[in-house]
């Protein structure tokens, strides 16, 4: 009988299942062996699959992304954990020049994984906060998922390991504990691509993926209680996009609002932005919004790194606005 | 070619327990001799040197006792049975020098003119900290007194260093610069780089890598093939030195010989201090991952404050007494600085927006903060409506 | 008498003259002293200001952009040459992480520039014609400019250089010996933040920059003959965007295209039509669409990267799409 | 700790012309004594390196003719006076053996098994080329003959190679890697990163450093402050060899007692080959940053063929009419190939959006190419127009 699991736990448990199915997987970073990682994601794995299979590296971002390509060449599929995902930006070189165009310049297979801890709400300050994902929005070759449940977290990175081609696999931090699941039975897969609708309802769409999707629920909560009905569509994938799904909700709702913790400014918010107006543009009722940080590094102290996300009460007054319209 | 190939063979590695200087368990440490710069220090240099490693341990216990009190705002690191490394070397510079401290080199910033009040803030995220809360413990910097905040992102202070000495050497200012580096920085890619062009350059820049054993968990062993991390000086034509990092003493002389070097337009080098990381990474840290002996074998032999105040008692006929009073002097000090600290107020929302660039002074609020609404205004259709093309 | 530069000309002459007018400005870059630079953009700078303000560097993309900060919080205001903009990306970590928040988190000064051939039209492959804009969108702390015209060229480099902030400057290499102007007289400063109206017209709005500036114009002139008025508006500067010229231009003719040449997914369109809907949804005649690289690696073939690039035929089509509506 | 810190000191520079090995005009090339594996050549073996450097060097000559009738698409880089280092090295490996090419290692990728005419189609853009009409130049690979496509940022292939080298370790299989990096490219950070990553995982790796005196314009003291880039061994803790670049034995020799320390468990070794670049960084560059005399020096006393015709004519006794024979095959081959390349038709627009991923197997084209409207159809609004709320 299976009982709750953290987020934590269940991208721990998809990496054992998966190097117990297929003995090319094999994990590299920086602390993951004996001490298990930075959050204790890998715990125990060293111990199961030995020395060459859960490889602590020296601290070379780009040297061991860069390593795991190679390697994805001749048949293996790595998976490399970024102590912080905040790194991931010393191996922007080789996951976007190198990696990313492995399969359309050589037709050679790159299948891998990057992930690591995403992600604020947890007074990191502007170097263990970061979501890097939009920087890697325009980089065709690469794919992106960033989950937000524990169930997703399993299935989405069992679907990344199995993938083809490289996923970059963002975990949100502030989640890994707060939010459990139970897991379905067997072999649990969560197709890339797809979104998830979090919550149903008729009168407004709220958009978004990874911690903000438990904003945008509490502010449906909160809405309904007033009488408006929310809709929330958890993107899960944020390339490729589940351009079906969000075009559905759009045509359902007819009153958009975009929201994540990335800046607001060359977040993924813009992208979605264009897309619905292009193909659901005489659906509009109103603008499409978008709640998302201030554009500025996030700082570390409470009230300002509050004062810089995204909260509950600014979505909520933001589908007001909409309903208003 | 003229000679035949002539085969170089990198350093052997001599079995050790791993993170520990080969041989540590062999003897107890000894002292390295009094060189050119420490045989010249005053009996009150001398304290000096003292009080700035006592300052750094009682001010990072005080800090515990904050963390655990949840005070302290995110992790808290120590570099306890490190304090010579970082005092010692910062002790070679002059006024004007400027140093990039690392997260263990609290001790360093201290000698820079850093206070117990900034730091307490800092940990704190106190709205009148240094950084007014923007960015966490000793991540921050005054070019004045000398010292240039950090980033996370291990390595990239080497280039960023490397520039600030190369605008010495454009300007022909006798100013060095003084880069921290830990055993695990030297793998990245930045180091490298950054290392390489200032070598080229030849500007006045001394890059200390403060060997502790560790990389987080991470022992030497698994961060670095060879044996001796100055032996990566040979990789960019530069002068590789090494000294024991727990000899506050012999850090000074190893550090100021660099230093003064570099000033005298000998360009860069690589001071490898031997030292060690008696607590784990940062607080949370269990260190589980310890050879079993290890911690204790160095607290109990070889402990840099220890052995000071050893060498000060008998070589250098310091009393008692006058350590005591040291001590006394500065845990008041820490005392008064953490009352003032808890004091401060914690910083206000809106300063968030502030200071992203010198044009604009400041970002705009979002329009559902505070009644802002501009940006999503109830927009008036105008007259055109329907009507395609314009006025 | 002034007579026409080119824009490559425009460029050195802005560094000259700044180089001239302040003994702080200095060069760092691969190749630029004897070499004058792979496209010879500081050609006879080295012989005018010597080895100490116009330095070759190692093959070290973070090691000098890393150096040139530190340079600059000490009042030395360095222009970086990456010898093709691709190359940035091996200096994203220092830029994104240290150089973009100096000012926030530590107020350290960081009046630098960096800049660098961009962009394709040229048979570059993938590696030669990138154009990373998009990818530092999200980076508070960063401004970034993309010139169309040698004038445009010249004062912004200017502006950049006086800045107090870190200027990413992108000069298109398609434009760098095609494009020819006469300087204005005098110390001539573009604004960063002003777009420019390159041509004004009154039924759609093509938004662009750089070189598809001109697959613009060439698009509206081949219109004009059909009796549609196209209005091309110039961005100039991507961060920050100029809000007023693009509501301005957006509320005159109620119909919006936005053309880049990074690819569609993820590229800075995104973000022009979010703002765009956020600010003049009711002004909106027709859905504001985008017309981009198709979002693959650029290859290199000449058949292959002129089917990937946007071109004329396509925006006359998209915009006689918009006029349809 | 017991003994006084050591001084170890990085190489000195001894005073040479920009680029130019040192001593290199003190005394004409000799030749490096036979070694233990080239002893052990067959005549037809040290024919076949013959008839690859004569290969790589007409097939260049080839393209330069292309070139300058704008048939070839984009620049064309030479290897002119380096054919014996790519070729020396190249032929040190296996058949199951993987190399990475440099942009002058044409010859390595010829002993590998690349062709002329792939080499001509690739330059040419051709549809039928290697990638298609994707990357330009020698830019593609084959995992199946054992050469991997570099990319254009220097340094990215050594943790790359590092990457194959480490699923041989894993695998147990007994192949070995080569990667080749340029005097330039040494200082990346992912040249250090990725061989520091190697050699600490001991895999079975050999990185080359082709010496060639240049980087692009930038000559070797302006890239690295020490002598010998085989120094930078020591920063990895792995043996650093020199060779003779120019000696296609040497040359072999030197790689081959690294491929198979490599082979039997040793772990990486860096090789630095000294030899020169004679032409410009590409066709377009007209080398006027070259010392005067220096290119002319090379082209008279140091090419490396003519260096081994004089030996396989005198110490091996070939006779001339042997060689003649094989360039005249060459000669044929290389026409063949070129008129079978110029026959080859370009690709076809649409094959662009092909591949970039597994899954989808092919992009979608632009609404607005090929009456593809789909994102744009006009939209017919829902009943429920102006009416706010859903269905
Ligand atoms: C580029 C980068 N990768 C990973 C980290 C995460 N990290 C922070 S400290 C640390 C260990 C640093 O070890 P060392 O350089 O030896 O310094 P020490 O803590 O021993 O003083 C790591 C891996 C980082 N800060 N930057
Ligand atoms: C990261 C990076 N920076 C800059 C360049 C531009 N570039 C291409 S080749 C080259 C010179 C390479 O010199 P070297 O490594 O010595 O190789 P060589 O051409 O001499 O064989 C440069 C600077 C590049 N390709 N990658
Ligand atoms: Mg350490
Ligand atoms: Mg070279």
């Amino acid at each position: 009988m299976a009982s709750e699991i953290t987020y934590l736990e269940a991208i721990r448990e998809a990496l054992d299942e998966e190097m117990q199915r297929d003995p090319n997987v094999f994990l590299m970073g920086e602390d993951i062996g004996a001490y298990g990682g930075a959050f204790k994601v890998t715990d125990g794995l060293l111990a199961k699959y030995g020395e060459s299979r859960v490889i602590d590296t020296p601290i070379s971002e780009a040297g061991f992304v860069g390593a795991a390509a190679g390697a994805a060449h001749m048949g293996m599929r790595p998976v490399c954990e970024l102590q912080f995902i905040d790194f991931i930006s010393c191996a922007y070189d080789i996951l976007t020049n190198y990696v990313a165009t492995a399969r359309y310049r050589a037709f050679l297979p790159c299948p891998m994984v990057v992930r690591g801890p995403s992600g604020g709400y947890v007074r990191g300050g502007p170097f263990h906060s970061q979501n890097p994902e939009a920087a890697f929005l325009h980089t065709p070759g690469l794919k992106i998922v960033y989950p937000s449940t524990a169930e997703d977290a399993k299935g989405l990175m069992k679907a990344a390991i199995r993938d083809d081609d490289c996923v970059l696999f963002f975990e949100h931090k502030y989640l890994y504990r707060r939010v459990k699941g139970v897991m379905p039975a067997g072999d649990h897969v969560v197709p890339i691509g797809k979104a998830r609708i979090a919550r149903a309802g008729t009168d407004v769409s709220i958009i978004t993926y990874a911690a903000t999707v438990y904003k945008a629920l509490e502010a449906a909560e909160q809405l309904a209680a007033e009488g408006v009905s929310v809709e929330v569509l958890d993107l899960r994938s944020l390339l490729p996009l589940d351009d079906e799904a969000i075009q559905a909700t759009v045509k359902k709702t007819h009153r958009v609002l975009l929201l994540h913790e990335d800046t607001r400014t060359g977040g993924i918010a813009g992208e979605l932005s264009a897309r619905i107006n292009e193909t659901c543009f005489a659906w509009l009722d109103a603008p499409v919004l978008r709640v998302a940080a201030a554009d500025v590094p996030l700082p570390y102290a409470p009230p300002l790194e509050d004062y810089v996300l995204p909260q509950t009460a600014d979505v909520v007054k933001a589908v007001k606005h909409l309903i208003a319209w | 070619m003229a000679k035949p190939p002539k085969r170089t063979t990198g350093p052997r590695r001599s079995a050790r327990t791993d993170g520990v200087p080969p041989g540590i368990f062999a003897r107890l440490p000894q002292n390295t001799p009094l060189g050119r710069w420490s045989k010249a220090l005053t009996d009150a240099q001398r304290l000096e040197l003292y009080s700035w490693m006592r300052m750094t341990r009682t001010l990072e216990e005080r800090l515990v006792a904050l963390y655990k009190q949840t005070k302290v705002v995110g992790g808290l690191f120590r570099s306890l049975g490190q304090e010579a490394d970082a005092v010692g070397s910062a002790y070679a510079l002059r006024p004007r020098d400027i140093l990039s401290p690392l997260i263990r080199n609290m001790g360093s910033m201290l000698v820079k003119g850093a206070t117990p009040l900034e730091i307490l803030r800092q940990y704190m995220a106190k709205g009148d900290s240094p950084t007014r809360g923007r960015e966490l413990n000793i991540h921050f910097g005054d070019l004045e007194r000398g010292f240039v905040g950090q980033i996370s992102h291990l390595g990239d202070m080497v280039p960023v260093m490397a520039g600030v000495a190369l605008s010495f050497k454009l300007r022909n200012e006798p100013r060095v610069v003084l880069v921290y580096v830990g055993d695990g920085a030297t793998s990245t890619g930045a180091f490298h780089e950054g290392l390489n062009f200032a070598a080229v350059n030849q500007v006045p820049l001394v890059c200390i890598v403060e060997n502790n054993g560790y990389a987080y968990s991470t022992p030497n062993r698994k961060q670095f093939a060879g044996e001796w991390f100055s032996d990566k000086a040979a990789a960019y034509g530069i002068p590789g030195v090494r000294a024991d990092g727990n000899d506050v003493l012999a850090v000074y002389d190893a550090t100021k010989d660099a230093v003064e070097r570099a000033r005298s337009g000998g360009g860069v080098t690589l001071v490898e201090l031997v030292t060690y990381r008696r607590k784990g990474h940062a607080e949370h840290d269990n260190q589980s991952y310890i050879p079993p002996g290890e911690l204790e074998w160095w607290a109990a032999n070889n402990d840099p404050i220890d052995r000071y105040v050893e060498r000060l008692t008998t070589e250098f006929k310091v009393r008692p007494a006058e350590l005591a009073a040291i001590d006394a002097r500065i845990a008041a000090a820490v005392d008064a600085a953490t009352d003032e600290a808890e004091r401060s107020p914690m910083p206000e929302g809106p300063d968030a927006l502030v200071g992203v660039y010198a044009d604009p002074p400041v970002m705009p609020a979002e329009w559902y903060r505070e009644g802002v609404t501009k940006a999503v205004d109830r927009h008036e259709r105008p007259a055109s409506w329907g009507t395609s093309g314009g006025e």
